[in-house]
């Protein structure tokens, strides 16, 4: 399913929109690992962001035309699946040749640095100002002729200690590369990847002298970062200092920003585009919430964090210019994310005669909401009742966590990802791959949600590192930067007809889709609900403005 | 430092102007300022708010008696209270799922492992120091704490996992009154720590044992003059505390999930609970949670729907915890019930 | 405290060296202190490489933190655990005055002293009918509440404070032309992070010396005296007239004040603040590096921060060297308990006071009396002392 | 007028009743010593008027002021200074220290001027020599510099009198200061107290068990048991007084 051959689906370079009616599947999504993540990140939003500023046009275009483009072949048509590749081998083909198309790409651009050497232009609008660089920045620091050290500050101490578990893969994913080759060179040169990993227990205090250390001390040709706040307070000195922090372990809008931070990418899905499909739902089935144009109540536990806040604020500019918002009445209840339990602002909720229910938390509050929501009444009266993408993980809603029936029913937007330890995975040819390897390696694939997120951040990695390597001028910071920025790929983690894909500086961010799923708690897998919604080019790229909280 | 004040009560204007008279005079303006929106959300809700009090109430009193028996003992603030019973919490859960005791034989397996502990803690750690030199064991019981987290994390893992009831706990396992819910899971918390409070008034006021920790935590030297074995009855403080903690921790655990800090979270309100009731008190402890648990549940559920006080949302019940806990300390520096030490000249 | 002396009440060790306070060698041996002390510092940032630099400023500016918390834990006998908060209010003060209001970081420390002192004087008020680990309680709900009030919706402090993800400092501390010559941060071979990092590091502990120094003076005079006082007996305190009230709240608001330049500091080497680093996660390890450095001596200030800084990078890393636990660095932590729990065993009066007790075997200092004879001439010592007064 | 006129002072802990209705006198320039058995309410009297206790009924006057209505620190600006029956040093500072700190009430620096060392040095200087100075007049000299601690106990009373003595008392109230010494001792503290009396021109109100140190120094003795007055007048009024002579007695028997 090589970019171009789609014959399947409609999809196009400039990021038209994709959507597919595939067959009934059994999927559980986003990890633990990455929800927990997304709990520690954010938006950054709060009061002002909900200004009608925030909503994102083309985002809303994008769900807006998935839906008319579900109603209209509605009646369970769905297309061929398109073939999937049934071996790893397979898959690698596959890359290989998705590999290659990228390679051609930023070829044909001709994508260079200037002759002076002060700057440099990639593909797609995307530039970088070398001349800001300091003083003997070097184009290929930490690389040698035979290793590529790239530096990791995450958290391996600490209450969020289980994030280690991410670098853990990457390392074992590392080995299994250096193993089999390593990556070959476009100038002849074969590395082995090396991961220096620094442990700042999910403090940003700690991580900032860390960054310095790889920077200064290891000389890391790439420094990946965990969490939001831990990016937020290194990827100005990272641009300063014109050192690569790709793939940044963080579902932040502000990692889409070629211009001001060329040199920082994400990889997660953002947040607002979830509460968009949010209220897309909810626009789409109104008159079946409420019949005849009456009211619909809107419920929403928010946390009291950056990402409870995001999806929020998000939510909040989505209603503001919905045709709709005259009959829906959008009420809050916040919740601290070191609350102990959340009876109180469960009752609070259960009280205000809610149509939909939405728990824009994380963590233990996700089986809690979940819990209160079955104790209190809310199940019976309330038919409509959201999980963010976050808590869809087996480790939230499986059989030993809140027990089948309180989940059944609840209602999800998958942020694009699979799950490791859903059995609804048990065949997927990469998932198998991965939880051998696991196995091979003495890990229990169950022990950790992490350890899924580690694949995904892992594979990504590895592509943008073998991409930038096959092209001119072999592996470089610029190049790295340019194909990661240029990439197109299948990614083997994230559900079907979800894309994974930049273009320069028109498309800054790597997965944008999601799709809607109930829980079937018989199965213990989510089941669709709606439709794969891919809005990949059309999130705007977004100048993260601090003191606003919101993208400029 | 103030004056010790023997003077004795006066009229009801006096009354009002003593510490207890301005802390029940603004009890007495927020209940009226809440009127109106308690009206407004009608019978059910205010119900169901009460029951959801009782819940809080009833854990917060069972993790505030532990803290309240060890400053009894000993005049020091347990900070690894917390994460004793977290700990034993963790032992309860895992004799249940890998081991398959059942529920109520962990948890008093449990809480004899974590007693025992305890009780070698006083013994190695806490008793070769002053215990009015504060600061050293502060530090030790935040050292254990730690280490128990740690542990914790190590042997169990970081992520949360799912609590076995102690009691019926199908969402269908409640009673309803006027529409509110009261879950049976309430009705056996609050059984529970109704049993408590009577087996603590037995232990210490029929046993041997709960005569001589009268007798020390009224004055430890006279106590040791009189032949009680301070050093065991100590001991004994300290296991009783952490066997309670274990057991509170266990109530509450099906609610919060497991996981290294969930009784760290709580314990900040049983802390708000035990210094309202005075720290040394108890009754006034058991007081002080219910106190504290309304507040929450009314303040942050009622409060924001009077005009301009929109913000009071639920996220605010912590900070309410430490408000309540500046308000009454600044009026009432011993607390509701604590007894008020007379400094010795 | 113990001063230098020759015969104590049990059989004192003899130590190698008597020095009489006041003569030439005395001033001598003083400045060998001071040496020892200023040396190491003025050559570490051209030693060592910049991201060591950057984390020793950070020290000095945990370093004044702990003079702060000193103030309060160690003199006044206040079992406050809550400092972590006023760091944070310093911490806030200085990045929102210089993001919102384009202040010079300079100008925002006498703000965030003024603002700390306040909010000190605030906390402290109740802290004067609240004794020994009640304080504790009180205080350390306020670290808990803390990150909390940060997020605060209402009067725009969520948007001031950057909320959960806290904020980067929008205009960084760079050294003009005259401070890069006078600190030869223009050679060849430094690159431009590492100048920064040696500035930082020269004004972390340039500010760390100035708050040393007005400590120490306070501390010598009649309100650090006073501090004492009711630190170890209260009630002997109030009958030899020292104003108890005021002199606490006057001296948790001084210490919360010198905690909150600390704060400032911290924010200006970092660039940032969160609500991260002014937890309560954050009061333990500070009580900790206080601890360690030293309860009650004012050169813990110097060692406090390292402790701070340093054991939370090394902590991990030593599990790492634990053969036994080669499983994870969840247990980093238990390395903190572990010496929480030694420190209070082994080392009460933490490495100052250990190595006092050393130093006292080698050298020592004999006071000098004062001079009381124009007072006795005067017949009684009373009545010298009323002519003395005028 | 009398210096301190203690009128119907009454103090109740809950249902004690540790002083019950006191009254007496102490003229300026006596010696005034206050006796009875243990229990009789002698130090609750010195905390009333040291002003840690408040009177639940009464008045006290000190120099035609009302006493009870100022606050503990106020004690000593009024020349009111005592010293304790289990000492109140401060263990954390040097002797020197502990009686520099005597001297509170009357310097002037304050932390800010400290702080800057804005005019504080002459200040230090003299309340150091001062202090120094009421040092040696108790041959405590030698002592100066050590901690405040680990000293023989005769030795730290006697600093707490420098303590009390650096701030210009008019009132000074001594809390068994004989309490632990030696016979020897006892006589050498009794021509101290006298000594000092009649330099400094103090007026002392003792408490003490050592009787024969009390009934030779003091002018005038007020006897207590349970809270309550039973004698009042000089030495030889009160040793030959029935009550007292009951109360020693008749109270050690029972």
């Amino acid at each position: 399913m090589a970019v171009g051959e789609g014959t399947h689906r409609q999809r196009n370079q400039k990021g038209k929109q994709i959507v597919s009616f595939s067959k009934k599947r059994s999927v559980g999504a986003a990890v633990v690992g990455l929800s927990l993540i997304a709990a520690g990140c954010g938006g950054g939003s709060d009061d002002g962001a909900s200004t009608e500023g925030t909503i994102d046009a083309g985002v809303k275009a994008g769900v807006e035309d998935a839906l008319k483009a579900a109603t209209t072949v509605a009646g369970g048509t769905t297309t061929t699946a398109p073939p999937k590749p049934t071996s790893m081998a397979e898959w690698e083909a596959l890359w290989a040749k998705e590999r290659d198309a990228v390679v051609k790409k930023i070829t044909d651009s001709k994508a260079a640095k200037s002759a002076d050497g002060k700057s440099f232009t990639g593909t797609n609008g995307f530039v970088v100002d070398l001349s800001k660089c300091p003083v003997g920045w070097n184009d290929t620091e930490g690389i040698s002729d035979t290793e590529i050290k790239i530096g990791h500050t995450t958290a391996q101490s600490g209450t969020l200690a289980d994030y280690g578990n991410i670098a853990k893969v990457m390392q074992l994913r590392a080995d299994a590369i250096n193993k089999a080759g390593g990556i070959k060179d476009s100038t002849g040169k074969t590395r082995t990847i090396k991961y220096v990993v620094k442990d700042d227990g999910y403090d940003a205090t700690r991580t900032i002298p860390l960054v310095d250390e790889l920077l200064d001390s290891e000389k890391a040709f790439a420094i990946i970062t965990l969490g939001s706040p831990s990016t937020m307070k290194t990827y100005d000195k990272m641009n300063q200092r014109c050192v690569p922090q790709p793939f940044s372990q963080t579902g932040h809008p502000a990692w889409g920003d070629p211009d001001g931070h060329p040199w920082t990418t994400g990889q997660q899905l953002a947040y607002n585009t979830e509460a968009v499909m949010w209220g897309n739902f909810i626009e789409s089935n109104a008159d079946k919430m409420a019949p005849n144009g009456g009211q619909i109540t809107v419920c929403a536990l928010v946390m009291n964090n950056d990402f409870g806040k995001s999806y929020d604020a998000g939510f909040k500019a989505y209603l503001a210019q919905s045709p709709i918002k005259s009959r829906i009445n959008y009420v809050t209840e916040t919740i601290e994310p070191s609350a102990p339990t959340i009876t109180d602002p469960m009752t609070t909720l259960a009280s205000k005669n809610c149509t939909i229910f939405i728990a824009m938390t994380a963590g233990t509050s996700c089986t809690q909401s979940i819990q209160e929501a079955a104790n209190n009444g809310m199940n019976e009266k309330v038919k409509y009742r959201f999980q963010p993408s976050v808590c869809g993980a087996i480790s939230f809603v499986g059989k030993d966590k809140v027990g089948n029936a309180g989940a059944e029913g609840w209602y999800i937007v998958q942020g694009g990802v699979k799950d490791l330890n859903s059995p609804g995975f048990d065949n997927d040819v990469y998932i198998k791959f991965a939880r051998e390897e696991l196995k091979a390696n003495g890990i229990d694939y169950k022990s950790s949600g992490s350890l899924g997120s580690g694949y995904y951040f892992a594979w990504a990695q590895e592509q943008a590192l073998r991409i930038a390597a096959a092209l001119p001028g072999g592996l470089t910071r610029t190049n790295l930067m340019n194909a990661i920025r240029n990439m197109n790929m299948t990614h083997p983690y994230t559900l079907d007809g979800i894309k994974f894909n930049m273009d320069g500086n028109k498309d800054a961010y790597l997965v944008e889709g999601g799709v809607i799923q109930t829980r079937d708690a018989k199965n213990e897998t989510w089941v669709d609900a709606g439709v794969v919604v891919d809005l990949s080019g059309k999130s705007k790229n977004c100048k993260w403005d601090q003191s606003k909280g919101l993208c400029a | 430092m103030t004056a010790v004040t023997t003077k004795s009560r006066g009229s009801f204007l006096t009354w009002l102007k003593t510490g207890s008279g301005i802390l029940t005079a603004m009890m007495a303006v927020i209940v009226i300022a809440l009127i109106p929106a308690i009206i407004q959300g009608g019978l059910k809700l205010f119900l169901q708010r009460v029951f959801d009090s009782l819940n809080n109430g009833a854990v917060y009193a069972v993790t505030a008696i532990a803290l309240v028996i060890i400053f009894k003992a000993t005049t020091l603030i347990n900070f690894a209270g917390a994460n004793i019973a977290m700990f034993g919490a963790y032992v309860c859960w895992w004799l249940n799922t890998s081991y398959g005791f059942p529920i109520w034989i962990a948890v008093f397996v449990a809480m004899g492992t974590m007693a025992v502990l305890g009780s070698l803690i006083e013994r190695t750690l806490i008793r070769p120091f002053d215990v009015n030199d504060h600061l050293p064991v502060v530090l030790i019981t935040f050292g254990i704490a730690a280490i128990l987290e740690a542990f914790a994390g190590g042997f169990w893992g970081l992520e949360f996992h799912k609590f076995p009831s102690p009691f019926p706990s199908d969402p269908k396992d409640r009673f309803t009154i006027a529409g509110a819910f009261l879950r049976y899971e309430t009705i056996g918390t609050l059984f529970v720590m109704g049993l408590m409070i009577f087996g603590i008034y037995l232990l210490l006021n029929k046993t041997k044992v709960g005569l001589a920790f009268r007798a020390v935590s009224s004055n430890v030297e006279s106590a040791r003059l009189v032949g009680v074995r301070t050093g065991r009855t100590l001991q004994f403080g300290w296991a009783l505390a952490s066997a309670l903690g274990v057991l509170g921790a266990c109530l509450v655990a099906k609610q919060t999930n497991l996981e290294p800090a969930f009784m760290a979270k709580l314990v900040i309100f049983a802390f708000a609970a035990a210094t309202l009731g005075g720290l040394d008190s108890i009754g006034g402890s058991v007081i002080g949670a219910f106190i504290v648990a309304v507040v929450q549940s009314m303040l942050t559920g009622y409060g924001q729907e009077i005009p301009g006080l929109g913000w009071l949302k639920s996220n605010f019940a912590l900070v309410l915890a430490f408000v309540l806990i500046l308000v009454v300390l600044l009026f009432k520096p011993a607390g509701l019930y604590g007894t008020r030490r007379i400094e010795r000249v | 405290m113990s001063g230098g002396s020759s015969s104590g009440g049990d059989a004192a060790i003899k130590p190698m060296f008597v020095l009489q306070e006041g003569t030439s060698q005395h001033r001598m041996y003083q400045a060998f202190g001071w040496l020892c002390l200023a040396i190491p510092m003025i050559l570490a940032p051209y030693m060592l490489p910049s991201f060591r630099v950057a984390q020793l400023a950070q020290c000095a500016g945990w370093g004044v933190a702990i003079l702060g918390m000193n103030i309060a834990i160690g003199w006044s006998g206040l079992l406050s655990l809550g400092h972590i908060a006023f760091c944070g209010m310093g911490a806030y003060t200085t990045t929102i005055l210089i993001n919102e209001n384009s202040w010079d970081f300079w100008m925002t420390l006498p703000v965030a002293f003024i603002v700390c002192f306040i909010a000190g004087a605030l906390v402290g008020l109740p802290a004067l009918k609240i004794k020994g680990l009640y304080l504790a309680l009180v205080t350390f709900a306020l670290a808990y509440t803390f990150p909390i009030l940060l997020k605060i919706e209402g009067g725009g402090i969520a948007r001031r404070t950057g909320g959960d993800n806290g904020r980067n400092l929008e205009e960084k501390l760079v050294p003009t032309e005259t401070i890069r010559k006078i600190l030869f941060i223009n050679g060849e071979g430094t690159d431009e992070s590492t100048r920064i990092a040696v500035y930082k590091y020269v004004v972390a502990v340039l500010v760390l010396l100035v708050c040393f120094l007005i400590v120490r003076n306070i501390l010598k005079s009649r309100g650090g005296r006073a501090m004492i006082a009711l630190r170890d007996n209260q009630i002997g305190a109030a009958v030899s007239g020292v104003p108890l009230n005021k002199t606490k709240v006057l001296a948790f608001a001084l210490s919360a004040a010198i905690a909150g330049i600390g704060g400032s500091l911290i924010a200006m080497v970092l660039d940032s603040v969160g609500p991260t680093v002014f937890d309560a996660n954050y009061a333990i390890i500070t009580l900790m590096g206080l601890v360690l450095a030293g309860v009650g001596t004012l050169h813990g200030a110097w060692l406090g921060g390292v402790f701070v800084v340093f054991l939370q990078d090394l902590a991990p890393r030593a599990v790492g060297l634990i053969p036994v636990f080669n499983v994870d660095v969840v247990y980093a932590r238990a390395i903190y308990g572990l010496m929480l729990v030694l420190v209070a065993f082994f080392m009460p009066g933490g490495v100052v006071s250990f190595g006092r007790k050393w130093r006292a075997r080698i050298i020592q200092v004999q006071p000098k009396a004062p001079d009381t004879s124009h007072l006795a001439r005067a017949g009684t010592g009373q009545a010298a002392a009323a002519t003395a007064a005028v | 007028m009398a210096l301190l006129e203690v009128r119907d002072i009454t103090v109740r802990f809950g249902g004690i009743v540790a002083l019950d209705g006191l009254t007496f006198d102490i003229e300026e320039g006596q010696i005034c010593g206050l006796i009875g058995p243990n229990g009789a309410g002698k130090t609750t009297m010195f905390n009333v008027v040291s002003r840690i206790y408040d009177a639940t009924e009464g008045s006290i006057t000190y120099d035609g002021k009302d006493l009870l209505g100022l606050p503990a620190h106020q004690m000593s600006k009024n020349g009111i200074y005592r010293t304790f029956q289990n000492l109140a040093l401060w263990p954390g500072m040097t002797v020197l220290d502990n009686v520099m700190v005597g001297d509170y009430s009357n310097t002037k620096q304050t932390f800010f001027t400290a702080a800057l060392r804005l005019g504080t040095r002459k200040e230090e200087k003299d309340l150091k020599e001062r202090a120094y100075a009421a040092l040696e007049e108790l041959d405590l000299q030698q002592h100066a510099f050590h901690a405040a601690t680990g000293l023989p106990f005769g030795t730290l009373k006697r600093i707490e009198i420098a303590r009390a003595l650096i701030g210009k008392p008019r009132l000074l109230m001594l809390d068994e200061p004989a309490s632990g010494l030696t016979h020897s001792e006892v006589d050498e503290l009794a021509d101290t107290i006298r000594m000092l009396r009649d330099r400094h021109g103090l007026t002392v109100l003792l408490v003490e068990h050592h009787m024969k140190m009390v009934m030779g120094i003091s002018e005038h003795i007020v006897v207590l048991n349970f809270g309550q007055k039973i004698a009042d007048g000089d030495a030889t009024e009160v040793r030959n007084n029935p009550a007292v002579i009951e109360a020693y007695l008749g109270g050690s028997a029972s």
